[in-house]
């Protein structure tokens, strides 16, 4: 166990069976001569399952192309998923169960950012090395948490480029923006004000809208009443579809952006025509670049059909955490450790999965932002292309 | 003393067989006993029949077992966890014991239910059709004319909403709901009930307007056994789920014993002393 | 001018949906006493049957009509036998528990038979835009007006002149009485749990072919909560109405105010009406003099 | 041995129990709770602290819809604001803890008195619609007031310190959840024995009688929904410092669902019924697990994406199975066993 953070850790000791305490310092668990275990807390079930389970797949993927190759010095990965349906008790269940029940080596996975948020606690004192692609929250990785490593872009981060991007194609153009009235909402807001305070556009239509809506006809009537040239749509899945059909109906067609959040081809199967001027901004290459392509190549000699028809960007997403986090628990060598692993991960620079800008971190800096490029929706084919 | 005895008024103790034979009577109730929550008995070994034509009253005090004989017969015994767990109701020849109410209605049995239990939402003419719910509708139409004539008052209140009518009216619309669907057997609860005299006054004479002229029978339960009496052919006296009397109705209201105990007609009426009290106690023993 | 128009039009067409559903509430409230906690679960539950049923033969308009209106019933029938009858005799609070249960199974069972992601319903013609005037209008959005418009009509008659109309109302009223009128009272229940269901699976499949098909659909069971109340519980046609103004207010508040005030106008609402009218603004107040 | 049940007096009427056996046995229970953490792992510890605390909630929703017959379908809404009042005394302004569990029960008591008037007025299902759309209200509310709650962005809670003992590790947190579980429990029982409680079962057995024998209706009532509200709202506070992050999100109609099914499954009324309510309620999802492990691998295929599913799905054939097949709930169960292991071989 963790040395350094052994005092903070003695807490969770205590509330451990004696026996089994000293029997998890003896060891370092979650490994064994044949196998690393690998633990991830993701919704898997419900609504959000579309991110997490296509998540899933993506290091699913990433452990079998390990695998294939005889493992990480020869140890198969194993990997677990506790499914918390992105309900934040749930998900404290999860992790603990992850760690104390399962014994995992690494976590892949700390689900969404209000649920990353919740384990944060729990995660840091028990030491164990995380890296969290999905839920990016400011607060995993600033102030520095020792065993945390984050991976992508924040929502406000892609919220400003989009914004940015598509200010740059439309130059002098009034915007409109609804966020959501949550955390993501108010991130995206966020973002959107950073590039309104360097830019000084007009904004024309600016409102927040409850979770689960689905009736958006009085705010896009708004929007069309306020004049806006320019829409930010700060919804998810099935709100930005309703946005986007609503203003399909009122005969407005503008540019839409959109974060990446719901960057997935269900959301261009469900606008069908109404998703022809929306745009998004991702740190992964959309699907259908060369490399997204060349990608969607070399996953499908991994999964089945079944599963390749459930890939979305979190595929991607999950792939290149479950890529770095391998990366470094290989580079420990014959006795990974958790401290060892961390300082690998820590001394992880420009590392390449070809699916986004290099990865890299720090010692004082656990954050690989990714860059963000600007993509465009393609109805025809359901998937996004590069825009350039 | 052996259950399935009655005094008879006329005679001393007669075997209820006696009294009751099935082919004459449209209604026949034999050794019937009714248990609530399987553990409560309410009503057992009674026996009693209603002839056509007749008015038959069943008589007694609260909680004698009279209502719970009525619910049986109309076969809604279940709704209250009531059970008939002896005995036979036959009514034209036919056991309804085991009857759904609904089918119990359509071979001609209708109950005017305790407290008249109108439709309060609905309106007079609603609740009349209510009444005639299982009649096809040119009887319907045809009843209507006839409840109309039996109640003019409730034609000027077709369209009023029932639960807004005074009682007399209310029961009214009880009765004429229960003639809609032109029953064989006219089963009534109390209809006397919290009315002023001169309503019950009213209710009887189109009581015994109806077995007069249109030769109905009626099963008629009270508790005024006084205006029963009065109207009825025949009487049957409850005590504690029993029968404990019954005989035609002019001999029991002439008996002694009924004057003083269910008609409050006791000859001493003054200045009783602790021998008419152990009397008293004596003879209500030996009634029940 | 042409914005409070744009505003009414969408807003009577969402409230049409929350009316139907109100509806649905009312007809099971007004002959059985309980609330179905159920019922956007329910229409929830015929939209996914619906959209079933077209994947596997076909969009075509009259055989998805026909389709849900069979799904309906016969969830209806099945939900009444199964759950409701048994519990007769039962405190009204148990049997709403049973159907706060029943919303539990039935929004898992569409989880676990089909998936959590939304999918389009694949009615292509609810979606198509009518001109009418200078505003434009999907054409679900004009049907589900019509169709709240017709269901109105139709029950109104019903609820009025039809002899088992009547038998309903009474049976709501006192069901032992009605028992002992030679009504078959828990056919009337059936009957009434199976034509709330057609109603409720009716919006769902409008809402489903307008909103995309997904797993909280649900929800606008509990947009019809308000609705219902604010009608009054009892009160079909009030109901109706009372979905009619609360879509009505959700879009003005959200087309004037905010949109986060707009998803809880109608809560805000119907808790305002009952403290001053406790039975909903058409419900029937208990008739004291009984 | 007790040939049978014989009250001789008010008092052993009322006493909490005349049985030495139950008293050793409670006892005894306390003695193994209070020594949980030495022998539970980490996992289990979670469980059973998630038991107690939840437990204190349904305690809660015990006395207003148990004991004084009011239906409230909106008790999430004070279980998030007692822990918002908690998470904004200690979390945003680092006042002492003490104070925090004060205004965790204080302000959901402000809001039960609030939503608790409408009672005076609106009886069963239209209370119960009343009480929904508070929850409702009360999540934009918060999420509106972000200048006292941090809006959306949510709020972090540290476990506490008191009285110089830190709360952080697990333990030491279950320790105060089970502090607080018996209170909650000790409150409920002698309620249940007091004027008050007696009070509040007049007015859920007829309440119009109630108030002819000269009960006050309004103050009782909105006595029920405050206490009510205040337990809620400290079962609250230690959800949040549980999650240790406190946003409207985690708080979803769905707990709702859940204390209700608690209440059903043990037996409406009942504190031993709530306690054994909430343990199967807790505890559904590790039991599902467990029988699902049992059967064949095609299940267990289901399981592996569709768990929680299943899961939902047993909940809702709980609920709907106790309601139909044993209204009196676990408790009532228990007591037949009891009964039966008495009186046995005799049938009573």
């Amino acid at each position: 166990m963790n040395i350094k953070s052994l005092p903070t850790t003695l807490g969770l000791v205590a509330g451990l069976l004696l026996g089994t305490a000293t029997g998890a310092l003896a060891e370092q668990q979650g490994i064994t001569d044949t196998e690393i275990l690998i633990g991830e807390v993701l919704p898997v079930s419900g609504p959000p399952a579309l991110l997490g389970f296509a998540h899933t797949l993506g290091v699913k993927a990433a452990a079998a192309e390990i695998n294939a190759a005889g493992g990480i010095n020869g140890r198969m990965i194993r990997i677990i998923v506790e499914d918390d349906g992105y309900v934040n008790s749930r998900t404290v269940e999860g992790v603990r169960k992850l760690l104390t029940v399962h014994k995992v080596f690494a976590l892949t996975s700390l689900s969404g950012a209000a649920q990353g948020l919740t384990v944060l606690p729990l995660v840091r004192d028990s030491g164990i090395p995380a890296i969290s692609p999905i839920g990016i929250a400011e607060e995993l990785h600033t102030p520095l948490v020792p065993n945390i490593f984050v991976v992508g872009s924040t929502y406000d981060a892609a919220s400003e480029a989009i914004v940015r991007e598509l200010s740059a194609l439309n130059p002098g153009k009034s915007w409109g923006i609804i966020v959501q009235d949550d955390e993501y909402g108010s991130l995206t807001h966020q973002g959107f004000d950073r590039a309104l305070a360097d830019l000084k556009f007009d904004v024309a239509y600016d409102d927040k809208y409850t979770r689960g809506q689905r009736d958006f006809s009085s705010e896009m009537l708004r929007l069309q009443a306020s004049g806006a040239e320019l829409f930010m749509m700060g919804g998810i899945i099935a709100e930005n579809v309703g946005m986007a059909k609503e203003l399909e109906r009122l005969g407005y067609d503008i540019p839409l952006g959109s974060s990446f959040v719901g960057r997935v081809p269900a959301i261009l199967k469900l606008m069908g025509d109404a998703g022809s001027n929306l745009y998004a901004t991702d740190y992964v290459v959309p699907e259908q670049s060369e490399k997204g392509i060349a990608f969607l190549e070399k996953l499908s000699g991994f999964l089945t059909e079944d599963e390749m028809a459930a890939t979305n960007r979190y595929t991607f997403t999950g792939y290149i955490a479950a890529r770095a986090m391998f990366e470094a628990i290989s580079r420990c060598g014959a006795e990974p450790t958790w401290d060892c692993t961390i300082e690998k991960l820590e001394g992880l620079t420009d590392f390449e999965t070809g699916i986004s800008s290099p990865v890299s971190f720090s010692a004082d800096d656990h954050f690989a932002r990714l860059e963000l490029g600007l993509m465009k929706a393609n109805v025809d084919v359901l998937a996004f292309e590069p825009v350039k | 003393m052996t259950t399935d005895q009655h005094h008879s008024v006329t005679g001393g103790a007669v075997k209820s067989t006696a009294v009751l034979d099935d082919s004459e009577n449209l209604l026949s109730i034999r050794n019937l006993k009714v248990v609530y929550n399987s553990s409560i008995e309410a009503v057992r070994d009674v026996s009693l029949s209603v002839s056509a034509g007749k008015i038959v009253a069943l008589l007694g005090a609260n909680g004698a077992g009279k209502s719970t004989i009525l619910k049986g017969v109309s076969g809604v015994l279940f709704t209250e966890d009531g059970e008939i767990e002896n005995g036979s109701i036959n009514f034209r020849g036919e056991n309804i014991s085991e009857l759904m109410p609904d089918l119990i209605v359509g071979r001609g049995l209708v109950q005017v239910p305790e407290g008249r239990r109108l439709f309060a939402p609905l309106t007079v003419h609603e609740n009349l059709v209510m009444g005639g719910h299982l009649v096809g509708s040119k009887v319907l139409a045809e009843r209507l004319e006839f409840v109309f004539e039996l109640f003019p008052r409730l034609k000027e209140k077709a369209s009023h909403i029932s639960g807004y009518l005074s009682g007399g009216e209310q029961q009214m619309v009880a009765v004429g709901r229960a003639l809609m669907s032109d029953p064989k057997l006219l089963c009534l609860d109390e209809p006397s009930l919290g009315l002023a005299p001169q309503i019950i006054d009213e209710i009887f004479k189109v009581l015994r307007k109806l077995r007069d002229e249109n030769g109905a029978s009626i099963l008629l339960v009270e508790q005024n056994a006084h205006r029963a009496l009065e109207i009825a052919d025949y009487a049957y006296i409850m005590e504690n789920g029993r029968v404990v009397m019954d005989g035609a109705a002019d001999a029991l209201a002439n008996n002694r014993d009924v004057k003083e105990f269910y008609l409050g007609l006791g000859e001493a009426s003054e200045g009783k002393s602790m021998r008419d009290v152990k009397h008293y106690k004596r003879r209500k023993r030996w009634l029940s | 001018m042409n914005y409070l128009i744009q505003l009414t039009a969408t807003g009577i067409a969402i409230g049409a949906i929350y009316g139907l559903i109100a509806m649905a509430f009312a007809l099971v409230y007004k002959s059985t006493g309980l609330i179905n906690f159920a019922q956007g679960e329910v229409a929830m539950m015929v939209a996914y049957l619906t959209w079933a049923f077209a994947g596997q033969f076909g969009s075509g308009l009259i055989g998805v009509a026909v389709f849900t209106i069979v799904a309906g019933m016969v969830l209806g029938l099945v939900i009444e036998r199964l759950l409701i009858r048994p519990m007769m005799g039962e405190p009204i609070f148990s049997i709403v528990l049973v159907t706060i249960g029943l919303a539990v199974i039935l929004r898992s069972l569409v989880l676990l038979i089909w998936d959590a992601s939304p999918h389009p319903m694949g009615i292509e013609a609810a979606s198509e835009l009518i001109r009418i005037g200078n505003l434009n209008m999907r054409a679900g959005q004009v049907f589900v007006i019509g169709l709240m418009g017709a269901l109105l009509v139709a029950s109104w008659a019903f609820f009025r002149y039809s002899r088992y109309g009547i038998a309903m109302r009474a049976v709501a009223d006192d069901d032992r009485t009605a028992l002992l009128m030679g009504v078959n009272t828990a056919r009337v229940q059936a009957v009434a749990w199976a034509a709330s269901s057609t109603i409720a699976g009716m919006a769902g499949v409008c809402f489903a072919a307008l909103y995309d098909i997904s797993p909280d659909i649900y929800s606008i069971g509990l947009k019809a909560f308000p609705a219902a109340i604010l009608g009054g519980l009892d009160a079909v046609l009030g109901s109706a109405f009372g979905g009619i103004i609360v879509g009505l207010i959700e879009n003005m508040t959200g087309g004037y105010m905010s949109s986060t005030i707009k998803e809880i106008s109608g809560f805000v609402l119907i808790v305002g009406v009952l403290m001053i009218r406790p039975s909903g603004l058409f419900g029937q107040r208990e008739i004291e003099r009984v | 041995m007790r040939s049978g049940n014989f009250k001789q007096n008010v008092g052993e009427l009322i006493a909490l129990t005349d049985s030495k056996s139950v008293a050793t046995w409670s006892c005894l229970l306390m003695v193994a709770l209070i020594g949980a953490p030495m022998v539970l792992d980490a996992h289990l510890l979670g469980l059973v602290t998630v038991i107690l605390f939840t437990l204190v909630g349904a305690l809660g929703l015990n006395i207003l819809m148990g004991y004084t017959g009011l239906v409230s379908l909106g008790h999430v809404g004070f279980l998030v604001l007692g822990a918002y009042g908690y998470a904004v005394t200690v979390g945003i302004h680092g006042l002492h803890p003490l104070l925090g569990f004060l205004m965790a029960g204080i302000v959901p008591a402000i809001a039960g008195v609030i939503v608790g008037a409408p009672s005076l007025r609106l009886k069963g299902i239209y209370l119960a619609i009343t009480t929904m759309a508070f929850a409702f209200i009360i999540n934009t509310a918060i999420l509106e007031a972000d200048f006292i709650t941090n809006g959306s962005s949510g709020i972090f809670l540290p476990r506490p310190t008191m009285f110089g003992i830190s709360f952080k590790s697990d333990a030491a947190f279950y320790w105060l959840c089970l502090f607080f579980a018996v209170a909650a429990l000790a409150v409920t029982l002698n309620i249940r024995r007091s004027r008050i409680g007696r009070a509040f079962m007049a007015i859920r057995d007829n309440d119009i009688a109630a108030q002819s024998m000269g009960i006050n209706l309004i103050a009782y009532k909105l006595l029920a929904f405050v206490m009510s509200a205040f337990m809620t709202g400290i079962a609250g506070a230690l959800f949040g410092v549980y999650l240790s992050f406190v946003t409207v999100e985690g708080f979803t109609f769905h707990l709702t669902i859940e204390a209700l099914a608690i209440l059903v499954v043990g037996g409406l009324g009942s504190a031993l019924g709530v306690v054994l309510g909430t343990i199967l309620i807790v505890l559904l999802p590790e039991i599902t697990g467990v029988l699902l492990s049992l059967t064949g691998d095609a299940a267990q295929e289901v399981m592996a994406t569709k768990a929680f599913e299943v899961r939902n799905i047993l909940y809702g054939v709980i609920i709907i199975g106790f309601l139909r097949f044993d209204p009196t709930g676990l408790v009532g169960i228990w007591k037949d066993v009891q009964r039966t292991w008495v009186n046995w071989p005799l049938k009573y």
